[in-house]
């Protein structure tokens, strides 16, 4: 009986494979004019914007949604769905709503939507991976249509940063086909709607000629998914594609001699580090991190590999970020210095050092940073794995974490909070590092709503971060796009995708 | 024999696998309706004989000179497609290994056929019908059933009836038959060889035959050619050869054979040493070394073919007048 | 022959299993996608409870069985990554695998088989070997360097294709034949020793004996006797074509379960994996199942006898 | 040593199960050796003749443990082997030998010809040096030089290696040697060299032989008594010159005259017993009379009734209804 | 069966061989030249190595071949790094080498004797030995290359280790097939006849007389083996960085194809020369040892 039932279903679905065969192969349609043709990466995840956290969804979904606030081109926080807010009580604050907006089905945006969107979020049930990012808020109330409430757990001075990140959904179409079906139709209030997904290829979306803002200057945007950056680079220059995410400045470079491709470049909030594991010998000895501080050349790297494009920093901070200080300059490059130090340690020096990476990394920043602590005297071996194996040592037990690794922080809401507190606070997953002055500081900043000496406290985190090694700053990380000659754009510093804020030359 | 047209006519053929003469200097002739054995053991040379007849002499061997005349057309000068137009309808040939000789993947009618067909004799559908009588001809039962069938359901000796089918269907001047009755049982091949003779009365197509077995030989030749190391040592008629062996060779393997009528737990007649190998052949007559007979004549010059009995019986032997002491040797078994 | 084909059947239930089980545990052993899920910026509660609402928290005993209780309702799970049903996920990539490695056979069999056929014909001769040289040329390229060298000179340099995706029949082109280049040596290969092989057999030469020519030689009676291995070869290469594509895919951005499978490796989207593993096993052991089938259409020996001849 | 004979073999039957069906179970058998007697005293050597699938090679390998038998006794100077547990066994067989017909598949191609001799030696667990005695001696004893003692296989000619099969049989000197057409394989000339070979070691060593063949003639000459196979069954038995003289059986009459004699007047005199059609399936052998199918004399009751051995008068015993009337009161089970 | 066979053409058919072995090793004798050259080489890589093949020079990066940079001289040029191509090239004949002889004598290894092994037991060792081949040849190698490297770390080992698991059954079917085919040859059944024990009978009998299959299979994956590594280096999942393999260097170069071709061009063609040579040579012992097998 089992036999028959399994030969049964196998042929359900065999047939069920070459329907979809056949209908996959005729569906594929040509390319209009006015199509615009974006290379990303990966195909995004899930198009529902509370249910994923990577910057393929990201680049998509922004562009269909609208968010509570947003970032202009310098950076600041500017009104989008809000118009104003202001600070009600230390844990309350208060937004007003635009009256003009519409979702993409016709329906107007209210205050209803921008509380819903915010409960849906921060409720457990609903498991969104940005819970992290929101959790500080208890609740959000609409007290009519252009008033909305949101209550904190407490003075909570990011929130701000924190809700240029938060989409907002149409309630009563989420409610009505349920967060599946939303995924897969997503509907909201920017300037392009939602057109199609085929998966596994790409995603399209069209202008929303009712848009309430600047809209957009293409009709048709698709968004393809190319794993490899030089084919990236290829379908560029080939004019199949008009704008190519996350290339490195050697394949930047490349372009510079093509005849209808350029390459789009912006600092970014993202700060490129050493990570050091301090609680573990040999690098529990300050004097061997010091001598790694003094061991690296971050003009060398930043003029030799990245082509210039980056810039040397002494802090974890971003200048892009709240909490960057002026005063704090980087340790000067001082090989001899380095190896003094190293003589110093003496014998706990020569252990070996495992230097933790991922292929998504920058891997000839890795090898530059491992030869450049093997000239001073170090032993360092590179030890690549997969992201997620990668994901688990870093954020593991104390003990298993990586004794170095490179990464590039990104909290996405410019202010130290994001970076400092995860990376250095003694609980936090990815700290590799225990201080209790440290531990006060960023704690203290975190809770209080005084601007002043939240700068101050970070500040002084910095000194610390640097006085200690508690990790290597290296620089700050240059974005850099592949765009056809003709594409008009800015990226800015954090790494969005604005359609909208783009502009075609000629014709 | 007496005024039958020569139908084959092969002088000097020499075949070389490398620089070894395989086939040296050859000479035998096939008339109309007559059966001529090729008789030696492995490695003589008998097959490669029979192969270079037919141009299919494997890539590896090449002809290195003398004449095959089939109805005096020289075949050594034919082009491959000249060839390809005598094959299976002038000129056939059946194997050793039946089954193995048959396309396993072919219906045995089709297989049968194939003779008419490729050489447009027949339509398809003409040639088929036509295999099917074939096939009743060869003595196989139900043939229109058998012949829709493949070779691996047919019994070995089924296999040969359907080759000696297909090899007979164009009616040929000329069978050349490989050692046809080998790889089969005795009971069976005595079915084949009397079909083999009913046949050659029926259709009248001349058989060159090839075989180790002298009682074959016995049975249907009517001319019999024996070879040794590449060179025919002694040919002649079938009853002068069994009663009058001229050459030390052909006597001492007719007295090696045992005899369905010998007496037990006696010492067999055998001939010394081994057959030597193609790339070693003595110089001069090439049965010295095993030769009761030898002396440094036999050394010196490759032996002429003088004549014994009847002018159709030579030997190729520098020794025949002194044939009479091997037989007190023989004595000695 | 039935009780053959009822054993095989069984072997194959019972090594797709032992495969769903190995893999099941084995990738666990890796880590979990949590971690990839969620921002940098979570903190270890934030990653336990998005564990939790994955259901990574179970024991894995509980996992595996709700995993195989699945299975039997053909519920292969959603993915963690895309939080869809992964069969929706598998049925949108599974047409473009099927082009990919039709065009990749096409390349792989109708180049390889005839060249194959002819290094074996013409043996020893010039011909011949200047024939084995290309053949084996085209294997000794890494697929990510072959592919990138084609990119460059007909997508970007000539502009005759498009370098990557997937659309129309132009698009296809550059990744079947990046693919395809390694089987096609493995099938000329095939080809040419079993070509050869027959070459030396009896009945070519009873053939040749009745006057067959050498065309009809190759037509009637070679290439039949001849497919039997190149028949067998297809069923494994095809499974070779299915690994072999992770690379090519991931090259050209072919959308297909090669790219899927790497994206979903390193996702730790264990059901998709579990999924594809699945589906590969299965085609694999299908592929071998149906090439004993399909002998024993060609070769009349097996019906009789029950084994290849 | 007791009375009793070297080897005894009692209704020995060997059964190969077809498998089929859905479920791989037994659909049914193939019977390939179906009850048979034989005995072989000290020093005589017993001819076990019949064509191709008759069985005897079978019978052969199930008395050396080589084909399991399904019943039957095997009794070994008076001691059943099949009772025996495997260690047992393997000492009894260590007195049994086996020649096999093709000596190049019975000798490893990467063993040097001392090594291949050595062998059996070597598993025993002798010293080097005395194997290497043994080792000269037998080379010796068949008639091969110590110089050969490094060649390899390939670089002999077939009686050679035969040769080398023998000596290595001859290692640890056994009572029995059973020889599967030990000299099928080799050309005619080399045969008689081997035949000659085994009757002299019989002579020098008291061996004994089971002489599996179907060269007829050969057996005359070295067989003491002969068995007659016809589809796992003996069709007749008794001393050889009884079976040569006065076959009885139409199948061992059969088979006699098919042998074709190497004498072209007595064979083309000779009255032919032409047998019809082939063996029938051993998985599906006829209920009556195995020969039934293909008997010239047949009558009704032989399709129902399997005759047992009987005696002719001649010394032997036959299983014929026709020719034996007895035969039916031996009625097999 | 009466079967005096007549094989007239036989020995004659030995000599062609033997002269044919000649000259067709004559027409390889330039592939096993380099494939010796390169193993010289990767024996030799410190003493003609002219730099260190890690040493960086990030002000260097990407000269063309002959360019002099700081006072030193790049015969290849440099690479993303600035690393001496021509140092690395040599240091990466011995990983690239090294990982293909380790992997295909591994797995050449297990998949024998797990082949023999099947191939003798029969039965349930032979179902499981060989439904267990099935297994591993319907899984991804990259899965089994990923999941090794996270449990086990990365590294040279790791990738020799990913490689032999995920080759052996290609060794242990040929094996299993001639096994089969060589056990049921006379001697090996006389062998066991005379008492001989299934070590003696594996090791005398059957592995001399099926070790030319084998090595022909081998000289195939030698290939295969490099291009799998190379596969890896690209995934990421290769020989880890710095050390150089032909195949990472080549899956680094190709990203800068347009802007420095040497970079891959010339580990793409010390891969090619290799494989080629390698399968030439493999080509040419299979139909000198082993016309019948695949």
């Amino acid at each position: 009986m089992t036999s028959k039932r399994a030969r049964l279903t196998v042929r359900s679905v065999l047939s069920g494979f070459l329907a979809a065969a056949l209908l996959g192969s005729a569906a594929t349609a040509a390319m209009a004019k006015e199509t615009f043709t974006v290379d990303l990466v990966n195909e995004p995840s899930s198009l529902d914007p509370q249910k994923q956290w990577n910057p393929d969804s990201y680049y998509v979904y922004r562009n269909i949604f609208d968010n509570l606030v947003t970032r202009n081109d310098a950076g600041e926080i500017v009104p989008q769905v809000a118009s104003a807010w202001k600070q009600v009580s230390p844990t309350e604050m208060q937004f007003t709503i635009r009256g003009d907006i519409k979702f993409q089905d016709g329906t107007p945006l209210t205050a209803k939507d921008v509380a819903f969107s915010i409960q849906r979020i921060i409720d457990p049930a609903f498991a969104s991976p940005q819970l992290g990012q929101f959790n500080k808020i208890t609740k959000a109330e609409a007290s009519d249509d252009k008033t909305v409430t949101v209550t904190t757990d407490g003075p909570y001075p990011v929130l701000l940063a924190q809700l240029t990140k938060l989409s907002i959904v149409p309630e009563h179409v989420v409610e009505k086909v349920g967060d599946d079906a939303f995924n897969l139709k997503p509907v909201g209030s920017g300037p392009y709607s939602f057109e199609a997904w085929q998966r596994g290829v790409s995603v399209t979306l069209k202008r929303n000629d009712d848009y309430w803002g600047d809209k957009g200057p293409f009709e048709t945007v698709t968004f393809r998914a190319v794993p490899d950056a030089s084919t990236r680079v290829a379908d560029l220059q080939a004019g199949t594609a008009d704008l190519v995410v996350s290339l490195d400045s050697d394949q930047a470079a490349q372009l510079q001699t093509a005849p209808n491709a350029q390459a789009l470049t912006a600092l970014t909030e993202r700060i490129a580090y050493l990570g050091i594991n301090t609680g573990k010998p040999p690098l529990d000895d300050k004097r061997l991190r010091q001598a790694i501080a003094y061991g690296i050349d971050r003009e060398g790297i930043v003029e030799g590999i990245l082509g210039g494009e980056g810039k040397v920093v002494g802090q974890i901070v971003s200048p892009a970020a709240f909490g960057w200080s002026d005063s704090i300059e980087p340790y000067p490059y001082d090989p001899e210095k380095a190896k003094a130090l190293i003589a110093e340690v003496g014998d706990g020096a020569k252990a070996e050092l495992q230097f933790a990476t991922a292929p998504v990394f920058d891997q000839r920043i890795v090898q530059a940073l491992q030869q450049m602590l093997t000239e001073i005297g170090l032993k360092v071996e590179i030890n690549m794995t997969d992201m997620a194996t990668y994901l688990k040592a870093a954020q593991g037990p104390r003990d298993s974490q990586p004794m170095l690794s490179f990464g590039r922080w990104s909290c996405s809401c410019q202010d130290a909070d994001g970076i400092m507190y995860p990376l250095l606070e003694s609980d936090s997953a990815w700290s590799r590092y225990s201080n209790p002055e440290m531990d006060k500081l960023l704690n203290e900043a975190r809770s209080t709503l005084d601007e002043d000496k939240r700068r101050a406290d970070y500040e002084k985190a910095s000194e610390l971060v640097k006085d200690d090694v508690s990790l290597l700053p290296l620089y700050q990380v240059a974005i850099i796009y592949g765009a056809s000659k003709k594409l008009d754009w800015q990226p800015t510093a954090n790494e969005s995708l604005f359609l909208n804020r783009m502009s075609w030359q000629g014709e | 024999m007496t005024e039958s047209s020569q139908i084959l006519a092969v002088e000097g053929l020499t075949t070389r696998i490398g620089v070894n003469a395989v086939v040296d200097g050859v000479s035998l002739a096939v008339n109309s309706g007559e059966v001529v054995a090729l008789v030696g053991e492995s490695g003589c040379g008998k097959s490669l004989t029979a192969l270079s007849i037919m141009g299919l002499h494997p890539a590896a061997a090449r002809i290195g000179g003398g004449s095959v005349r089939l109805d005096g057309d020289d075949l050594l000068r034919f082009s491959e497609k000249q060839l390809r137009g005598i094959r299976g309808k002038t000129l056939s040939m059946i194997f050793q290994e039946p089954v193995a000789s048959l396309d396993p993947l072919m219906r045995v009618g089709e297989q049968v056929a194939e003779s008419l067909v490729v050489h447009g004799v027949a339509s398809k559908s003409e040639a088929e019908s036509r295999a099917i009588d074939m096939l009743e001809k060869v003595g196989i039962p139900d043939p229109a059933a058998r012949a829709r069938q493949y070779p691996a359901e047919l019994s070995g000796g089924m296999c040969q009836r359907v080759m000696i089918a297909c090899a007979l269907i164009a009616r040929p001047r000329l069978l050349i038959a490989d050692e046809p009755t080998t790889a089969l049982d005795v009971t069976i091949q005595a079915q084949i060889l009397a079909l083999m003779k009913e046949l050659r009365r029926e259709i009248r197509t001349a058989i060159l035959l090839i075989t180790h077995d002298m009682g074959v030989v016995a049975d249907i030749a009517d001319r019999v050619c024996v070879m040794y190391a590449g060179r025919i040592v002694e040919s002649g008629d079938v009853a002068s050869i069994f009663a009058q062996p001229s050459h030390p060779y052909t006597r001492l393997l007719l007295a090696t054979i045992p005899k369905l009528s010998g007496t037990r737990k006696t010492r067999l007649n055998a001939i010394e040493g081994s057959v030597p190998d193609v790339s070693d052949w003595p110089v001069g007559c090439r049965f010295r070394t095993r030769c009761p007979l030898a002396d440094d004549a036999c050394e010196k010059m490759p032996p002429d073919f003088s004549v014994s009995g009847d002018d159709t019986h030579r030997a190729a032997c520098w020794h025949i007048d002194r044939l009479s002491e091997m037989d007190a040797m023989g004595e000695m078994a | 022959m039935a009780a053959y084909l009822l054993r095989r059947f069984l072997q194959a239930v019972v090594a797709i299993f032992g495969v769903m089980t190995l893999i099941f545990f084995v990738q666990r052993l890796t880590g979990d996608p949590t971690y990839l899920l969620v921002p940098e910026t979570a903190t270890k509660a934030d990653i336990e409870a998005m564990r939790v609402s994955l259901g990574l928290d179970r024991p894995l005993i509980v996992q595996y069985l709700s995993f195989l209780w699945g299975i039997l309702h053909l519920d292969f799970g959603r993915s963690y990554v895309q939080n869809v049903p992964v069969m929706t996920i598998i049925a949108a990539r599974l047409p473009y695998t099927l082009e990919l490695t039709a065009g990749a056979l096409a390349v792989a069999a109708l180049i390889g088989v005839p060249l194959g056929i002819a290094t074996a014909m013409w043996r020893g001769r010039s011909q011949a070997r200047g024939l084995m040289g290309f053949v084996l040329a085209a294997q000794s390229m890494p697929t990510f360097w072959s592919g990138i060298l084609m990119m460059m000179v007909f997508g970007v340099w000539l502009g005759w294709l498009p370098p990557s995706g997937a659309g129309g029949w132009k698009n296809l082109i550059m990744p079947s034949v990046a693919l395809g280049l390694l089987s096609m040596a493995t099938f000329a290969r095939v080809a040419r020793t079993a070509v050869l092989d027959e070459l030396s057999k009896d009945y070519i030469r009873s053939a040749r004996a009745r006057g067959v020519s050498t065309g009809r030689l190759v037509r009637r009676h070679l290439l039949r006797n001849a497919s039997i291995p190149v028949i067998s070869i297809s069923a494994m290469e095809i499974s070779q074509l299915l690994a072999g594509a992770v690379i090519v895919e991931t090259v050209f951005a072919w959308p297909g379960l090669g790219l899927l499978t790497i994206q979903s490796i390193t996702g730790r989207d264990f059901m998709v994996v579990q999924t594809i593993v699945l589906l590969g096993a299965f085609v694999t052991i299908t592929l071998n199942f149906l090439a004993d089938l399909l002998y024993t259409v060609v070769d009349p020996r097996i019906r009789l006898t029950g084994t290849p001849g | 040593m007791s009375d009793a004979p070297l080897l005894k073999v009692e209704d020995l039957r060997v059964h190969f199960p077809i498998r089929g069906g859905w479920l791989g179970g037994q659909v049914g058998a193939v019977k390939a050796v179906d009850g048979i007697d034989l005995t072989i005293e000290a020093g005589e050597t017993v001819a076990l003749v019949g064509e191709s699938g008759c069985g005897k090679s079978t019978a052969g390998n199930a008395i050396l443990g080589l084909a399991p038998a399904t019943s039957g006794r095997i009794l070994f100077e008076g001691t059943d082997i099949l009772t025996r547990s495997p260690a047992e066994r393997r000492g009894i067989r260590s007195n049994m030998q086996v020649v096999f017909q093709d000596p190049v598949s019975a000798l490893n191609p990467k063993l040097s010809v001392g090594r291949l001799i050595a062998e059996p030696l070597t598993i025993a667990g002798w010293d080097e040096t005395a194997k290497q005695t043994r080792v000269d001696e037998l080379l010796d004893l068949v008639g091969l030089t110590k110089a050969q003692k490094s060649r390899h296989p390939n670089e002999m000619s077939g009686g050679q290696r035969q040769r080398v099969v023998i000596a290595r049989a001859l290692a640890l000197s056994p009572k029995l040697i059973v020889c599967d057409e030990p000299v099928s394989a080799l050309d005619v000339s080399i045969r008689s060299q081997i035949i000659n070979l085994l009757i002299r070691l019989q002579e020098e060593l008291g061996l004994s032989y089971l002489f599996i063949a179907h060269d007829l003639s050969v057996v005359r000459h070295i067989a003491d008594k002969v068995v007659v196979m016809y589809l796992g069954t003996i069709a007749e038995t008794g001393p050889t010159d009884a079976v040569f003289d006065h076959p009885t059986h139409p199948y061992t009459e059969a088979l006699l005259s098919a042998i074709p004699l190497p004498d072209p007047e007595a064979q083309r005199a000779k009255a032919a017993l032409i047998l019809e059609g082939d063996l029938p399936s051993p998985a599906n052998p006829p209920a009556g009379c195995p020969f039934v199918t293909r008997c010239p004399i047949r009558i009704e009751k032989c399709a129902s009734v399997r005759p047992g051995l009987a005696d002719t008068g001649h010394g032997s015993r036959a299983a014929c209804l026709v020719k034996v009337p007895d035969a039916s009161l031996n009625a097999a089970r | 069966m009466s079967a005096t066979i007549d094989k007239s053409p036989a020995p004659a058919r030995r000599f062609a061989g033997l002269r044919r072995e000649i000259r067709g090793m004559r027409a390889v004798m330039p592939f096993v030249l380099i494939f010796a050259a390169f193993v010289l080489l990767a024996l030799l890589a410190p003493l003609v190595a002219p730099l260190d093949p890690n040493s960086q020079n990030l002000l260097g990066r990407l000269k063309p071949p002959g360019t002099t940079a700081r006072g030193i001289f790049y015969l290849l040029g440099t690479d993303n790094l600035g690393r001496d191509l021509l140092s690395r090239l040599i240091y990466g004949a011995r990983i690239s080498l090294s990982v293909a002889i380790l992997s295909v004598v591994l797995s050449g290894t297990a998949g024998t004797i797990l082949g023999m092994a099947a191939g003798l037991a029969r039965g349930w060792t032979e179902t499981v030995i060989m439904r267990l081949a099935d297994i591993v040849l319907s899984v991804p190698a990259v899965l089994l290359a990923i999941i090794m490297v996270a449990v086990l770390g990365p590294g040279f080992a790791n990738v020799v280790l990913v490689l032999a698991l995920t080759r052996w059954p290609r060794y242990a079917r040929v094996a299993y097939g001639q096994t089969l085919s060589v056990a049921n040859m006379p001697y090996v059944r006389l062998a066991r006849f005379m008492g001989a024990k299934t070590p003696r009978i594996l090791l005398i009998h059957i592995l001399p007389n099926i070790i030319g299959a084998i090595i022909v299979v081998a000289t195939l994956e030698f290939g295969l083996m490099v291009l799998f590594e190379a596969g890896l280096s690209f995934l990421g999942l290769g020989v880890q960085p710095p050390t150089p393999s032909w195949g990472a260097m080549l899956s680094t170069g190709r990203a800068y194809v347009a802007t420095a071709w040497w970079i891959a061009a010339f580990p793409g063609a010390c891969l090619f020369l290799l494989i080629l040579s390698v399968n030439l040579i493999g080509d040419h012992l299979r139909d000198r040892l082993d016309p019948k097998s695949r």
